[in-house]
C-alpha cells in the first residue's frame, strides 16, 4: 500500500537525524551507537522486542533523556542538551505508552493545554480575561474543536479524562499532541491495549494526520501488521543497538530481525 | 433555584437564631472573664480563671453580689489565641460588660483601641501594654499594680541588695532569658538602660514558642557565659523547663529570678527539690489562710460550685486571679458610690477604677489583710507602680523571701512617657482624652 | 426541575466560556451578591459582621490563595501563615512611610511584597515535591515568623513588638482603626474578595490555569508539551502568596486592628490548609465553603448549648468542640474526600434531573 | 572580613578553647537527636505501612504520657499504696489504651479512607489530632503534670565527669532515654525481621496490592503498626515529660520530627535514626556556636534549613529510595 511512497520518502529532506547515540543509566546500557534519520512527511516506525530501547530513543529525541554520546539534529540544528520544552517549542509532540494525560482536567482542557505554546497573551490580560485574552481563547478553541471533531470525541469534551475508558484516553492524548500543530509527532505504542476496531480507528487517524496535515510521524508499535501497513520505513532496535533499517518488506525478511523476535541467542 | 433560595433563607435563619443574644437583665452587673483552660498555656490559665471566678461567685453567695446587685459571670474560652479572644469580646460586648479582662497581651493590644469606642474599660492586671499606665492617653485601660518595667527594676534592686549595693553590679554579667515575643522583649530597653547606668553586662537568651520545652542550647550558653544572675520572663511550659534546665547546669537557684508570671506552683514543682532557692516576684499572698479565701472555701468550693480542686485553692496563680477579681469588685463598688446607681455601666466602672484606692486597712476589711500592698490608681496614673515582693521555692512551696520592693520610678517613668507618646503619635487620630476626672471617693 | 440547563443553547464559544454558563447560576450569583452587599450590612449585628463574616471572607481569600498553589498547581505549602504575615507587615510599613496614601491601595500593593517573598521560598519546589516540599515550606514559615519578631524595623520598634493599626480614612471615611465601623470594613473586604475571586476564576480557566493543572497532574508530560516547569511553579507561588499577602494585610488592618507575630504562626497555615481540603482542592467555591465550615462551625457549636439553654463550662465546651470538629473533619473526608464543593456539585446534578433519579 | 571571621573561624576557636563545652553540646545534641528520632520513627512506621503522613504522632505522644500520668494518679487515689506498683499498672493499662486507640483508628479512619490520595489521609490525621486534643483535655484536664519518673524507676540526677579541663554533666534520665531508645529500635527491627507480622508489614510497605494478593490482612498490619507507633509515642512521652512536664505544649515537638523525617527519607527507619542524630547535633551546634551571631533562638528554623539544604542535594532524603522518573 505504501511502498511507492517509500522511495519517495527516502528522497525527501531529513527532518531529524540521530547520529551514533549512546545512553546508559548507571551501568545499564539502554542505547549503543544508534543512528537513523526521519525524513519530512514520512511515517517512520521504531520496532523491537521488549527492552530494546525504543521508548528510551523517543525520550532522547524529545529531550527528556540526555545521551552520553552522539548527536541529534532537528530541522538541521544540532543541540547537545535539549530541554523537553525546547523540543516542544521546536515542534516535537508526543504521546506516551502509558497514557500521560492530565487526569484532573476535562478532555477539552487537555487538548487546550496542547495549545499553550501557541498562546501568548500576557499575564495581565489573563487576569481580566477580557479583550485580547478572551479573543485568543476563542480562536484557539476553534482550532481545538476542529481536532475534537476530527477525532470524534465531541461527546466527551467536558468529561474529566481520568474517568474515560482507555481507548478514548488514547484518542484525547493524540488530540493534545495534534493541538501543538507539530512538525514531528512521536507516538509511543498508540494502539497498545486496544481491540481490533479501535486499532483500525487509530490507524485511520494516524494516516489522516500524515496525509492531511503533512505531519511527520515516528511511532513505536508492537502489532506488526499495523506497523507494516502504516509505515514508510522501519528501524529495528534490539538490546539498544540498531539491527535493521529499511522499508517494511526488507525489514520483514531480515534475518537479524527474525532471530531477535524469535529470541535466537546472539 | 427556588429550592436554593429557600435553603439560603433557612441557613440564614439558622445563623441568625444561633447568634441571637438574650437581652441582659439590667438588675445585674455583667462581668465576663476571658480565660484559657485549653491550649499550651492552660497550665497557667486554669488557676487564674478559677481564682477570678471563685471570688466573684463568693461575693454572690455571701453578699448577694456587689452593693446588693448580683454579678452575672460568664467565662469565654480564648485558648490564649488572639482571634478567639476578639471573637469572645465581640460576642460579650452585646451583653454590656462593665469591664473586660483579656488575659493575654495579644488580645489586650487588639482591644485597646476599641475600649474608648465601645465604652468598656479594660483591666490588664500587670500585663498588656506598659504604656497604657498613662491615663491621659489611655483613659479606658488600667494595668495596676505594676508594669513589667517596674518589675524589672525591682528585680535589679533586689539583686543589688544581695550583692551589697547596686554599684557592686559593675562589671558583672546578668543573663536575661525570655519568651520570644512582645511580652519577653518589652523589658529589654530598660535592661539596656540600667546596664549602662550601673555598668553591668547583659546577655540575652530568647526562647521561641516552639522551643519552650527544649531549652538545652540556651542553658549551655548560660553555662558558657557564666552570668552572675539570671532573670526570666517566661510563661506557660517555658517556666518549668527553664527551672529544670537551670538545675541541670548547676546554676545557683538563688540567683535565678523570675517575673511574677514565672512563679506558679506548677512552674517549680516538676523540678521539685532541685528548684529549691528559685526566686520570683509576686504581688499577692500565697496560701489559703486569708479569711476571704476561707469564705471562698466555705461558700463556693465546699458547695461544689467551683471547678477548683480543694488543694489548689490558695496557690499563687489562683490567688492572682482572686486579686484580679478584688480589683474589679472594688472598682464596681467605687462606681456605685460615685454615681449612686446600683446597676453600673462600663462608663461608671471606668470612673470607679480611676478613683480606686485599696489601703492596707481596706485589704483587711475585705478579708485579705497583708495579701497585697496598698494600691492606688489615679486619673493620670492607671498603674500606680506599686511594690512587689520576692518569693522563694523551698522545695515544696513558695515562701516570702523579701520585704516589699518599690520600683525605680525615676528609671521607669521616662521610658513609659516616651512609649505612651509614641503609641499615640503612631496611631494617628488617637482620640484626646475627653473623660473628666473624679475626685477620690 | 428548577435547575435545568436544557434548552439553554450556546451559540458561540464565548458563551460557552463565560464565567457562569448556566442561567440559574448567573441569577444565583446576583442574588448572593445582592444579599452580601445590601441585605447583610442592613440587618446583621456587629458581632456577626465582625467575628463571623469579615474573618470568613478574609480566610476565604487566603484559602483561594493556597488553593491556587495546592489545588491547581499541586505544590503543597505550609507557609501560608507566614506569607499572610509578610503582607500584613508590608502594609504596616507602607502606611508608615506613606501615611496619606489610600490604605485600600496599600493593602493591594502589599500583596506584591508577599508575592516576592513567596517566589523566593518557592524555589525549593523546582527540586522537591510532595511532603518533602511541605517540610521545605515549613522552613519559610518558621524563618519568617522568627523575622517578624527579630527585625524591630518591621514593627517600627514598638515596645509591644506588635503592629498597632493607625486610623486611616479614605474619602474622609475611616477605614481602619477603632473608628471604622464594622459595616465599612465589611464592605471593603467584601469588594476586594469579590474582585480577587473573579480574577482567580479568570486565571484558572485560561492558559495559566491549564498550565498549573498540567503541572499538578503530570509534570513530565507538561514539560513535554512545552510548559516550563520552573516558571510555572514560581508563578503559582507568586500569585498564591499575593492572595495570602492581601488576606494577611486585610486581617490586621480591617479585622484585628493589632497583631502580634503570633497571629501568623504555623496554626494559621494549618487552618487555611484545612479549609481547602474540606472545601475541595482545585475549587474556588470550595475555598469559600471550607472557610465557612472551619471558621463557622466552632462558633455555631459554641452557641448550640446556649440556644438550648444547657449550661456547660466554657472549657468543657471548648473540649467538646475540638472533638466534634475533629470528628466532623474525618466524617466529611470519608463521605466526600473531594471536598464539600463536590457535594455541592452532586446536589446540583440531582436538582438538574429532579424528580427523576437519573 | 569580620563577619567571615566570626562565621568561619571564631566558632571553631571556641570549640578548641573549651573542649568540655563542645563535648557537652554534642551530648545535648545527641540526646535531643535520640528523642527526635523516636518521634520520627513513629511517623516512618506508619508511613511505610499505610502511606499515611501521620500528623497526629505529636498528640499521640501527649495523649500517651497524659494517660500514664492520669491513670497513675487515679490508681493512687483508689488506694494502690505503692507508687511503683501503681506506675507499672498504669503503664500496662496505657499500653492497652494505645492498642485500643490503634484499633479504633484503623476502624474509623483507615478502613473507610483506604486508597484515598495521600493529602486526604494527611488531613484525616488532623481531624484525629483535634479529636485527641479535645478528648485528652476533657478527661485529664489541661494542667501540666509532672512525669512519674521516680515511680517508674527511672534514674534522676546527673553524673559529672571531669575531663578536658572542665566537666561534662550527663543526666541519668538522658542516658536512660538513649538506652531505652536503642533497645526499642533494636527490638522493632527484630520484630519486623523475624516475625510473621513483621514480614507482612514489609510486604505491605512494598505494595499494598501484592500483599493483598498473597493473603496478608492489611487491617491487621495497620493495627499492629499504629500500635507500635503508639508504644513509640508512649516512650517518647515519658522521656520528654521527664525533661520538662507533661502538657499539651509537648505537642509542638512533632514539628521537630518533620525535618528529621525528610532528611532521613520518609520510608527509612535507619534514616529516621541517623536523621534525628544529625538534626539534633547540628541544631545544638548551630544554636550554641553560630546562634549568637544572629541574636540566638535560631533553633526554631535551623533544623529546617539543614533539612532543606540536604533535600536540594538529595530530593529523596538520605536513605529514601532514588526516585527515577519514568514515562
Amino acid at each position: 500500500m505504501k511502498e511507492p511512497g517509500a522511495t519517495e520518502a527516502a528522497a525527501r529532506e531529513v527532518l531529524l537525524a540521530v547520529e551514533n547515540v549512546s545512553l546508559s543509566f548507571g551501568g545499564v546500557k539502554a542505547l549503543t551507537g544508534v543512528s537513523f534519520d526521519i525524513r519530512k512527511g514520512e511515517i517512520r516506525a521504531i520496532i523491537g522486542p521488549n527492552g530494546a530501547g525504543k521508548t528510551s530513543m523517543l525520550n532522547v529525541i524529545n529531550g527528556f533523556y540526555h545521551p552520553q554520546q552522539g548527536r541529534i539534529s532537528f530541522k538541521g540544528v544540532t543541540r547537545n542538551r535539549m530541554r523537553p520544552f525546547e523540543a516542544a517549542q521546536g515542534g516535537i509532540a508526543r504521546t506516551f505508552q502509558n497514557v500521560a494525560l492530565f487526569r484532573g482536567m476535562s478532555a477539552l482542557d487537555n487538548i487546550m493545554a496542547g495549545r499553550t505554546l501557541k498562546m501568548n497573551r500576557n499575564f495581565f490580560w489573563q487576569l481580566i480575561r477580557f479583550g485580547p485574552a478572551a479573543a485568543e481563547e476563542v480562536a484557539h478553541r476553534r482550532r481545538v474543536e476542529e481536532i475534537i471533531d476530527f477525532l470524534q470525541i465531541a461527546h466527551i469534551r467536558k468529561v474529566q479524562v481520568g474517568r474515560l475508558p482507555y481507548g478514548l484516553q488514547k484518542r484525547v492524548e493524540l488530540g493534545r499532541a495534534l493541538a501543538m500543530d507539530p512538525d514531528l509527532l512521536l507516538l509511543d505504542e498508540p494502539m497498545a491495549g486496544m481491540n481490533l476496531e479501535e486499532k483500525e480507528d487509530m490507524s485511520r487517524y494516524i494516516l489522516d494526520v500524515n496525509e492531511h496535515f503533512g505531519t511527520t510521524i515516528a511511532l513505536i508499535e508492537h502489532d506488526m501488521g499495523v506497523v507494516m501497513d502504516l509505515s514508510d520505513r522501519v528501524v529495528v532496535l534490539d538490546h539498544g543497538t540498531k539491527i535493521a533499517d529499511g522499508v517494511p518488506d526488507a525489514v520483514k525478511s531480515d534475518q537479524a530481525v527474525i532471530s531477535a523476535y524469535l529470541g535466537v541467542a546472539h | 433555584m427556588r429550592i436554593k433560595m429557600f435553603g439560603a433563607a433557612c441557613a440564614m435563619a439558622l445563623v441568625g437564631s444561633a447568634f441571637a443574644i438574650p437581652a441582659q437583665a439590667q438588675d445585674s452587673i455583667f462581668i465576663p472573664l476571658l480565660s484559657y483552660r485549653t491550649g499550651p498555656f492552660a497550665g497557667s490559665g486554669i488557676p487564674i480563671a478559677n481564682g477570678m471566678n471563685d471570688y466573684l461567685s463568693m461575693l454572690n453567695e455571701r453578699d448577694g453580689g456587689i452593693g446588693g446587685v448580683k454579678i452575672a459571670i460568664e467565662e469565654c474560652e480564648t485558648g490564649y489565641d488572639t482571634n478567639k479572644g476578639l471573637e469572645c469580646y465581640e460576642k460579650l460586648k452585646a451583653k454590656k460588660p462593665v469591664v473586660i479582662n483579656p488575659y493575654s497581651t495579644g488580645i489586650t493590644l487588639g482591644l485597646i483601641p476599641k475600649a474608648a469606642v465601645d465604652k468598656i474599660p479594660i483591666l490588664s492586671m500587670a500585663y498588656g501594654l506598659s504604656a497604657s499606665a498613662d491615663g491621659n492617653n489611655f483613659p479606658w485601660i488600667f494595668n495596676p499594680p505594676a508594669t513589667y518595667w517596674d518589675g524589672l527594676s525591682m528585680i535589679l534592686k533586689y539583686i543589688g541588695e544581695k550583692e551589697g549595693g547596686i554599684d557592686k553590679l559593675k562589671g558583672k554579667t546578668i543573663g536575661y532569658i525570655f519568651f520570644e515575643g512582645g511580652y519577653g522583649r518589652e523589658p529589654i530597653p530598660l535592661l539596656e538602660n540600667l546596664a549602662k547606668d550601673f555598668g553591668f553586662e547583659i546577655k540575652l537568651y530568647p526562647v521561641t514558642a516552639q522551643e519552650m520545652q527544649n531549652q538545652s542550647a540556651q542553658w549551655l550558653n548560660v553555662r558558657r557565659d557564666r552570668p552572675a544572675w539570671m532573670i526570666m520572663w517566661g510563661w506557660g511550659a517555658m517556666n518549668p523547663t527553664a527551672v529544670k534546665e537551670a538545675a541541670k547546669i548547676n546554676f545557683p537557684m538563688d540567683k535565678f529570678v523570675g517575673v511574677w508570671w514565672s512563679g506558679g506552683e506548677d512552674d517549680a514543682r516538676p523540678a521539685g527539690a532541685d528548684a529549691k532557692g528559685y526566686l520570683t516576684l509576686n504581688m499577692n499572698g500565697v496560701g489559703a489562710q486569708y479569711p476571704a479565701i476561707q469564705d471562698i472555701m466555705k461558700h463556693v468550693v465546699d458547695k461544689g460550685k467551683s471547678q477548683t480542686a480543694k488543694d489548689k485553692v490558695g496557690e499563687n496563680l489562683y490567688n492572682r486571679g482572686v486579686m484580679n477579681s478584688v480589683l474589679m469588685a472594688e472598682a464596681v463598688l467605687n462606681a456605685q458610690k460615685i454615681t449612686g446607681r446600683k446597676a453600673v455601666t462600663g462608663e461608671d466602672v471606668r470612673r470607679g477604677f480611676e478613683t480606686l484606692e485599696i489601703s492596707a486597712a481596706r485589704w483587711k476589711e475585705i478579708g485579705l489583710g497583708d495579701f497585697a500592698g496598698p494600691l492606688k490608681v489615679t486619673c493620670a496614673n492607671h498603674n500606680g507602680h506599686h511594690a512587689a515582693y520576692m518569693q522563694q521555692w523551698d522545695g515544696t512551696k513558695w515562701v516570702k523571701a523579701s520585704d516589699w520592693i518599690t520600683p525605680m520610678t525615676d528609671k521607669v517613668q521616662p521610658l513609659l512617657t516616651a512609649a505612651s507618646t509614641e503609641y499615640v503619635t503612631k496611631a494617628t487620630g488617637w482620640p484626646k482624652r475627653t473623660e473628666a476626672c473624679d475626685k477620690a471617693s | 426541575m428548577f435547575y435545568r440547563e436544557a434548552g439553554q443553547y450556546k451559540t458561540s464559544y464565548e458563551a460557552d466560556q463565560a464565567t457562569f454558563p448556566v442561567l440559574q447560576d448567573r441569577i444565583g450569583m446576583i442574588v448572593i451578591l445582592a444579599v452580601a452587599f445590601v441585605v447583610v450590612p442592613l440587618t446583621m449585628s456587629s458581632f456577626v459582621i465582625n467575628s463571623v463574616l469579615i474573618p470568613f471572607l478574609i480566610f476565604s481569600l487566603a484559602a483561594i490563595g493556597l488553593n491556587l498553589l495546592l489545588g491547581y498547581a499541586g505544590q503543597l505549602s505550609l507557609g501560608t501563615g507566614a506569607f499572610m504575615g509578610v503582607g500584613a507587615y508590608a502594609c504596616y510599613k507602607l502606611t508608615t512611610i506613606f501615611p496619606d496614601a489610600n490604605i485600600i491601595l496599600l493593602i493591594i500593593v502589599s500583596g506584591f511584597a508577599s508575592a516576592a517573598i513567596g517566589t523566593v521560598f518557592g524555589l525549593p519546589s523546582l527540586r522537591i515535591k510532595g511532603f518533602y516540599l511541605m517540610v521545605g515550606t515549613l522552613a519559610a514559615q518558621f524563618f519568617l515568623s522568627w523575622c517578624f519578631i527579630r527585625i524591630p524595623w518591621l514593627y517600627n520598634n514598638n515596645v509591644s513588638g506588635a503592629i498597632e493599626v493607625p486610623t486611616r480614612a479614605v474619602f474622609g471615611i475611616p477605614v481602619s482603626g477603632p473608628n471604622a465601623t464594622p459595616v465599612t470594613r465589611y464592605l471593603i473586604v467584601l469588594t476586594i474578595v469579590v474582585v480577587m475571586t473573579w480574577i482567580a476564576s479568570n486565571l484558572v480557566r485560561g492558559r495559566i490555569g491549564r498550565m498549573w493543572m498540567a503541572v499538578r497532574d503530570m509534570d513530565i508530560a507538561a514539560e513535554l508539551i512545552g510548559i516550563r516547569l520552573p516558571r510555572t511553579k514560581l508563578l503559582a507561588f507568586a500569585v498564591s502568596s499575593f492572595y495570602c499577602g492581601v488576606a494577611g494585610a486585610m486581617m490586621v488592618f480591617l479585622w484585628l486592628g493589632a497583631a502580634e507575630p503570633d497571629a501568623f504562626n504555623i496554626n494559621r497555615s494549618f487552618l487555611i490548609l484545612f479549609m481547602i481540603i474540606i472545601g475541595g482542592l482545585g475549587s474556588l467555591i470550595g475555598s469559600f465553603i471550607g472557610a465557612a465550615f472551619i471558621w463557622g462551625l466552632p462558633i455555631m457549636l459554641k452557641s448550640v448549648p446556649e440556644t438550648f439553654g444547657i449550661s456547660i463550662g466554657s472549657a468543657t465546651l471548648e473540649h467538646l468542640q475540638f472533638m466534634v470538629v475533629g470528628a466532623l473533619i474525618i466524617f466529611f473526608l470519608i463521605v466526600e474526600p473531594h471536598g464539600l464543593a463536590r457535594l455541592w456539585q452532586i446536589a446540583k446534578q440531582k436538582l438538574r434531573v429532579w424528580p427523576f433519579p437519573y | 572580613m569580620n563577619i567571615l571571621y566570626r562565621v568561619f573561624i571564631d566558632p571553631f576557636m571556641q570549640m578548641g578553647q573549651a573542649p568540655d563545652l563542645l563535648v557537652q553540646t554534642l551530648w545535648e545534641g545527641l540526646v535531643a537527636g535520640v528523642l527526635y528520632a523516636l518521634i520520627a520513627l513513629g511517623f516512618v512506621l506508619i508511613f511505610k505501612a499505610s502511606g499515611v503522613f501521620n500528623f497526629a504522632q505529636g498528640i499521640m505522644v501527649v495523649f500517651a504520657a497524659l494517660t500514664l500520668v492520669g491513670l497513675h494518679a487515679l490508681l493512687r487515689k483508689w488506694g494502690v499504696s505503692s507508687g511503683m506498683v501503681a506506675a507499672y499498672l498504669a503503664l500496662a493499662i496505657t499500653i492497652v489504651v494505645m492498642f485500643a486507640l490503634a484499633w479504633c483508628i484503623e476502624r474509623a479512619i483507615l478502613r473507610p479512607l483506604v486508597n484515598q490520595p495521600d493529602i486526604i489521609l494527611f488531613m484525616a490525621t488532623f481531624g484525629l489530632t483535634y479529636f485527641l486534643v479535645g478528648l485528652g483535655e476533657l478527661v485529664f484536664g489541661g494542667e501540666p503534670k509532672s512525669m512519674i519518673t521516680e515511680d517508674l524507676g527511672l534514674p534522676r540526677g546527673a553524673i559529672e565527669i571531669k575531663m578536658l579541663g572542665g566537666f561534662v554533666s550527663l543526666q541519668k534520665i538522658d542516658i536512660a532515654a538513649a538506652v531505652i531508645a536503642s533497645v526499642m529500635v533494636t527490638s522493632l527491627a527484630l520484630f519486623f525481621q523475624k516475625t510473621r507480622i513483621g514480614r507482612a508489614l514489609r510486604a505491605v510497605a512494598d505494595s499494598h496490592k501484592a500483599a493483598l494478593s498473597v493473603g496478608i490482612s492489611l487491617e491487621q498490619v495497620w493495627v499492629v503498626v499504629w500500635f507500635a507507633a503508639g508504644i513509640v509515642a508512649l516512650t517518647t512521652g515519658i522521656m520528654w515529660g521527664a525533661r520538662s512536664s507533661v502538657s499539651f505544649a509537648l505537642e509542638i515537638v512533632a514539628f521537630k520530627a518533620l525535618p528529621v523525617l525528610v532528611l532521613g527519607g520518609l520510608t527509612s527507619i535507619p534514616g529516621a535514626i541517623v536523621g534525628g542524630l544529625i538534626i539534633g547535633i547540628g541544631e545544638k551546634l548551630g544554636e550554641f556556636y553560630w546562634g549568637p551571631l544572629l541574636g540566638s533562638g535560631i533553633e526554631a528554623w535551623f533544623a529546617y534549613l539543614i533539612a532543606l539544604i540536604f533535600l536540594l542535594v538529595r530530593p529523596q532524603g538520605l536513605f529514601g529510595e532514588r526516585i527515577i522518573e519514568r514515562i
